[in-house]
């Protein structure tokens, strides 16, 4: 069972799949030779060849508009978008095509598709290259969008996103690519799209997050564990649509609930999560929920990320301001 | 300086508005259109200019919403349908029912469709053409992706995809013609030209002398026809799609041509256009052209002629019967459709709909 | 005092301000001599030239990437796109340099444009002509939203966008362009952004709102009243950002809330205003907040979009819930 | 069928990789090229090359984040920078600090942008051109806005927008061209082809033979020229910029040069690159064949040349020794200038981050 990284268990993923199901396609820029500019594909074009996985010209709308054409006619496109702070000349091919031909056609045709981009920041990249739009997505009828959070779920999930009949935004938090290995089983066995996983068990307060932010809210529950606060960790893992049943149970229990994420504050998947408790699970209740997230703010150029970036310390703080309420 | 590359754009018309065909009728015979080509062809775009004039009726009665006409386009529209084969994929915009129609779906279909029923995009016959397409030019990336899929596959078929003169000004059409050049891909563009984007008239549109020169920046080749010559559309869409399915690339037409009507049943034509310009226009529309033609070559009497008129407007009417007569959808089905397999979250809120209701 | 429509009131703003300011710009498709599909522009170019009134090449992200251009050149470009349908090959524009301009030349170089898009249901439009999907732009930071309601909200609130130094997106209601006159006086007065409207005081619960369900929600407001729920009605206006304190204020008077949208549920600018609450004002609410919304479903076409739309009878049982809760 | 329309694309190249100039010094003079230019022009090439060695290193050392190496593009880069008047507007991507340098850029502000800081982009002479653009070809739609500006104000001024031969293939770059043509715009498109976007080679960009010819999809003309020849360079982008000013409508420039350095500083070209390829297109290089034309020709001598080179050192190194003692932004600045006015819910995330940390 090898030991992999995120990226490498996301390139083992369209590796198993590509070999299993000659349907699979790989296209995007620099997949091929490059291998990608983090290495997601690296020797896909090697194993399975300049027409299977395809250097695209530079043009994001063309990526996704053509991964349509080939989903209709039986394909199953993996389509990168070498940064999420790219993807939004794609975004009128999602929302009003990708996203829709299903339901247009009563059926007759769809859209198995995946658009893979690495977001998030951390990374000390360049401008336009940290950024975490996933609530533009996750508002999008039609389309699943997933986040995996370790190399386990990104190679079940990637697994699970290639063979849904239906199209999926697949997002790669890039500040943990390489951030930890763990055995993973490349046996193609896809995980569950459309649930959370409880990363911890706890009965004092629900920590909600996904992506790279998992990192600190894990270490922020370890931290409240030694100050004897018991936090339950779900990592929501499905975006879109969101697995109500199991955040609801978890608040039932815990009464409390901290939501952390990246993106900016307003109007982002935190919010969602929030709305659902409000109208819901509000009688559970016993403390305001509270977002620990991103400003209202353009994502700052590196120097000023980590103060942008929700810290393990500002994750405690709003646990500790929920107990005491 | 030296020249390092030329180009040119070439202009062709078989049939010109007075009638008279640029070769004989054995000549074009052996092109591979005959009499009864002839024929098959009038009939076919008689039935179009039949349908969409019910189809406005319908909407002005307030039994369609609403509907964009092809008056004036019914030859290039028509010639595509009928040189296309059966296994190659159609990619529409929104002013294609003659297409449509030629290559398989009916006309309920086309009703329920403007009608504001999804179940007119569930196309039976060419059940792998796209559906309808309304934002202009998105559908050209899809033609790449369909062209690529056939190439990948080594099946000997042609993706053709139209747009108009308003859609060449966006950025998909030309990502796709780039694309389409860069690998060489099975897929046909077809510009129709009709002179107008809603208001804004073709030379608003672009500075260029001609539409058909768009393709020179995908690196292959474009041309113009006169797209009221349902011949000359013919001849020259045959030459490119039978290029293409031999693995000869892409090629674009533009195909020139007058929207007759107003933009949509919306739309008011009068507040931009002027008078004399469409009477210009009505005097090069296809349809009398071809009629005389058959007439001037006596290949059809009057009497023929009204016979085929009275079975278009049957054939018309029984479609318009069917559809008025067609039974509603649940309301499920707004949820139904969205994902193979319906998620919880749609579960709930389709239940909350079908009893709060 | 002019009886006015709402598109005539957005009409009048705009030629009211380019008589003012000759910087004041308008382009999109078909403003010229067509004067736009719902007319909004009628007359303008006749009043102020062809090259002030610019009819485009059809090309949704030309026409926001050159009103950037215009912008730091010192204009005040009014684009129009013309359904919101269509607005998101302009998105990139507007998220990667419309929303960050000022933010990214340290204030060097701004962007004070308004984009006008009409949107919503309810008019039996062809596909693509009855979205609402304000959410996605009121999670991009360094822009705002704004919606009006009535047309002497469209003429104000339009004229405080276009002098406005950063970037508005103005979504004007179509299915209300024409229901409703009222007097307006085109007199250049604009009102303030980032605030909401109390349309209706009451005291037993609160009702948030905006655009054209504004209709429906002052429909059911007087409904409850007539049975005796005395419903404070409030019209967001602002999207982004949102005026936090006149809703907490209400919710602490009414301790009850029930948002209306017609918006797909999940993501929606109504989440961000329940997780508002939940955050802030949790202590004063007496009942879960209710979302009466569109469905996660792409928007049907015109047969059954009645089906989607938010009711009058849907947003009152909303309410009575919310009283007996 | 006739010919209703033909096109050509032209190449020059005034100065070649042999350092032969396809003219006199006193032609050139009196073209406007003195020879106190082609010093002038060996300087700022020389800066930029020094400066470009030394950002690299500053990466490799942790104290500047990625860097993108003009290395190799010294020659259409800086031509631009000289050609242009200080009132145009430059509008450029990311690889464009040596037109930004002579624009008046200081290499502490460029420094301090690709450290991470915001201020890098508060240019202080240049205060109308852009900033940096980082989403590819997006920046030439600002372009047609601010050339459509000083059409309208009939101010004679000129947009200059440069971008790659991958940004070629985004709907952005054909949408700009497309506008340009229509209103005859005055903009000069630079398209600087240095036959790599990435790891994506030119060929596998575009099945066109020339960039210059997308041009013809705008209905305007275009051209190649030689992009590590900067007295070619200069010649032909005086005439398209001052044809451009005279309000004779956009032009097109396709620049041909070699990107001999990585994409940037997180790329390995190695990984998808030829080595003989590299060591072809550094016999090409541009210092290298203006360096030898100032000798050949008496211009310079080798310890002036030293004298250069030893200016620009220090010139640089001032300037990083400023970068590297730049105070710190405070973490108010993530806030400040996202509105004019900070509306209250910002005011409050502020106080959050101001008092939580
Ligand atoms: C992306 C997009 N922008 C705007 C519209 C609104 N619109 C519908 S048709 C049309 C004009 C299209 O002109 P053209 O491409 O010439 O096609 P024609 O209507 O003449 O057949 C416009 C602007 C749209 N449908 N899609
Ligand atoms: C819209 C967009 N897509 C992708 C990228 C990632 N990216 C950065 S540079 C680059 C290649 C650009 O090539 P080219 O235009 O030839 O410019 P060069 O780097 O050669 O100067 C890519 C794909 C980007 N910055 N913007
Ligand atoms: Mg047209
Ligand atoms: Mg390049």
């Amino acid at each position: 069972m090898p030991n992999l990284t995120l990226i490498e268990a996301v390139n083992a993923a369209m590796n198993f799949e590509m070999s299993a199901d000659k349907n699979v396609l790989v296209l995007g820029e620099d997949v091929g030779v490059n291998g990608g500019v983090f290495r997601a594909t690296d020797n896909l074009q090697r194993n399975f060849g300049e027409m299977r996985v395809i250097d695209t010209p530079l043009a994001e709308s063309l990526i996704c508009g053509m991964s349509i054409g080939l989903a209709v006619q039986g394909f199953k496109p993996i389509a990168e978008i070498q940064f999420m702070g790219f993807i939004y000349a794609a975004f009128d091919q999602l929302i009003c095509h990708a996203s829709r031909m299903r339901n247009r056609t009563r059926g007759r045709l769809s859209c198995p598709m995946v658009l893979r981009a690495p977001y998030g920041g951390g990374i000390r990249a360049p401008e336009h290259h940290s950024e975490s739009t996933e609530a533009i997505f996750a508002h999008v009828p039609g389309i699943r969008v997933v986040i995996p959070s370790s190399p386990a779920r990104a190679y079940g999930l990637l697994l699970a996103a290639i063979r849904d009949p239906d199209p999926v935004v697949f997002l790669e938090p890039k500040r943990i690519y390489r951030a930890q290995s763990e055995m993973v089983e490349d046996n193609g066995v896809a995980l569950p799209l459309d649930v959370c996983f409880t990363l911890r068990l706890g009965c004092d307060l629900t920590l909600i997050s996904w992506g790279a932010m998992l990192k600190e809210t894990l270490e922020a529950a370890e931290y409240l564990a030694a100050i004897g606060i018991d936090a339950e960790v779900i990592d929501l893992a499905s975006i879109k649509p969101i697995d109500k049943v199991t955040i609801l149970e978890s608040i039932q229990k815990t009464g409390r609930c901290v939501i952390i994420s990246e993106a900016p504050k307003s109007g982002s998947v935190a919010a969602e999560i929030s709305a659902i408790i409000a109208e819901e699970g509000l009688t559970s209740l016993l403390a305001p929920i509270l977002r620990v997230s991103g400003y209202d703010t353009v994502m700052p150029l590196f120097k000023l990320e980590q103060q942008y970036l929700p810290s393990v310390d500002k994750i405690v703080k709003a646990a500790q301001h929920v107990m005491e309420f | 300086m030296k020249t390092i590359a030329t180009f040119s754009v070439k202009y062709s018309q078989s049939l010109n508005p007075a009638a008279e065909l640029n070769t004989s009728l054995e000549q074009l015979a052996t092109a591979g259109i005959h009499s009864s080509d002839l024929l098959d062809f009038y009939q076919s775009m008689l039935l179009i200019r039949t349908f969409d004039t019910k189809a406005i009726a319908l909407q002005r009665t307030g039994r369609l919403g609403t509907y964009p006409s092809c008056l004036g386009q019914e030859a290039i529209s028509t010639a595509i349908g009928k040189t296309m084969h059966a296994e190659d994929v159609f990619i529409p915009g929104y002013r294609d029912a003659a297409t449509l129609i030629c290559r398989g779906t009916t006309m309920q279909q086309i009703l329920l469709y403007w009608g504001g029923d999804e179940r007119g995009m569930n196309f039976t016959g060419n059940n792998q053409d796209l559906p309808y397409n309304v934002p202009i030019a998105s559908q050209c990336c899809h033609s790449i992706g369909i062209a690529y899929a056939f190439k990948l596959r080594r099946e000997p078929r042609v993706a053709v995809v139209v747009c108009g003169d308003g859609g060449t000004s966006e950025g998909d059409f030309y990502e796709s013609l780039n694309a389409a050049g860069t690998w060489q891909l099975p897929v046909v563009f077809v510009v129709i030209n009709n002179q107008w984007a809603i208001s804004v008239p073709r030379s608003k549109q672009s500075g260029c002398t001609t539409l058909a020169q768009k393709a020179i920046a995908g690196g292959f080749s474009g041309e113009q026809v006169d797209g009221n010559d349902i011949i000359g559309c013919h001849l020259q869409l045959t030459k490119a799609i039978e290029n293409a399915r031999a693995g000869n690339g892409p090629h674009l037409i533009e195909a020139i041509t007058y929207r007759l009507s107003d933009h949509t049943t919306a739309d008011d034509a009068s507040r931009y256009r002027d008078a004399d310009d469409l009477q210009q226009a009505w005097r090069e529309e296809p349809l009398l052209r071809l009629r005389n033609l058959l007439l001037n070559h006596q290949l059809i009497s009057e009497s023929q002629l009204e016979a085929i008129q009275s079975q278009c407007n049957e054939e018309v009417e029984a479609c318009v019967a069917e559809y008025l007569a067609y039974p509603p959808q649940p309301n499920s089905a707004i949820f139904e459709y969205m994902y193979q397999q319906m998620p919880c979250g749609l579960k709930q809120q389709l239940s909350e709909l079908e009893t709060q209701r």
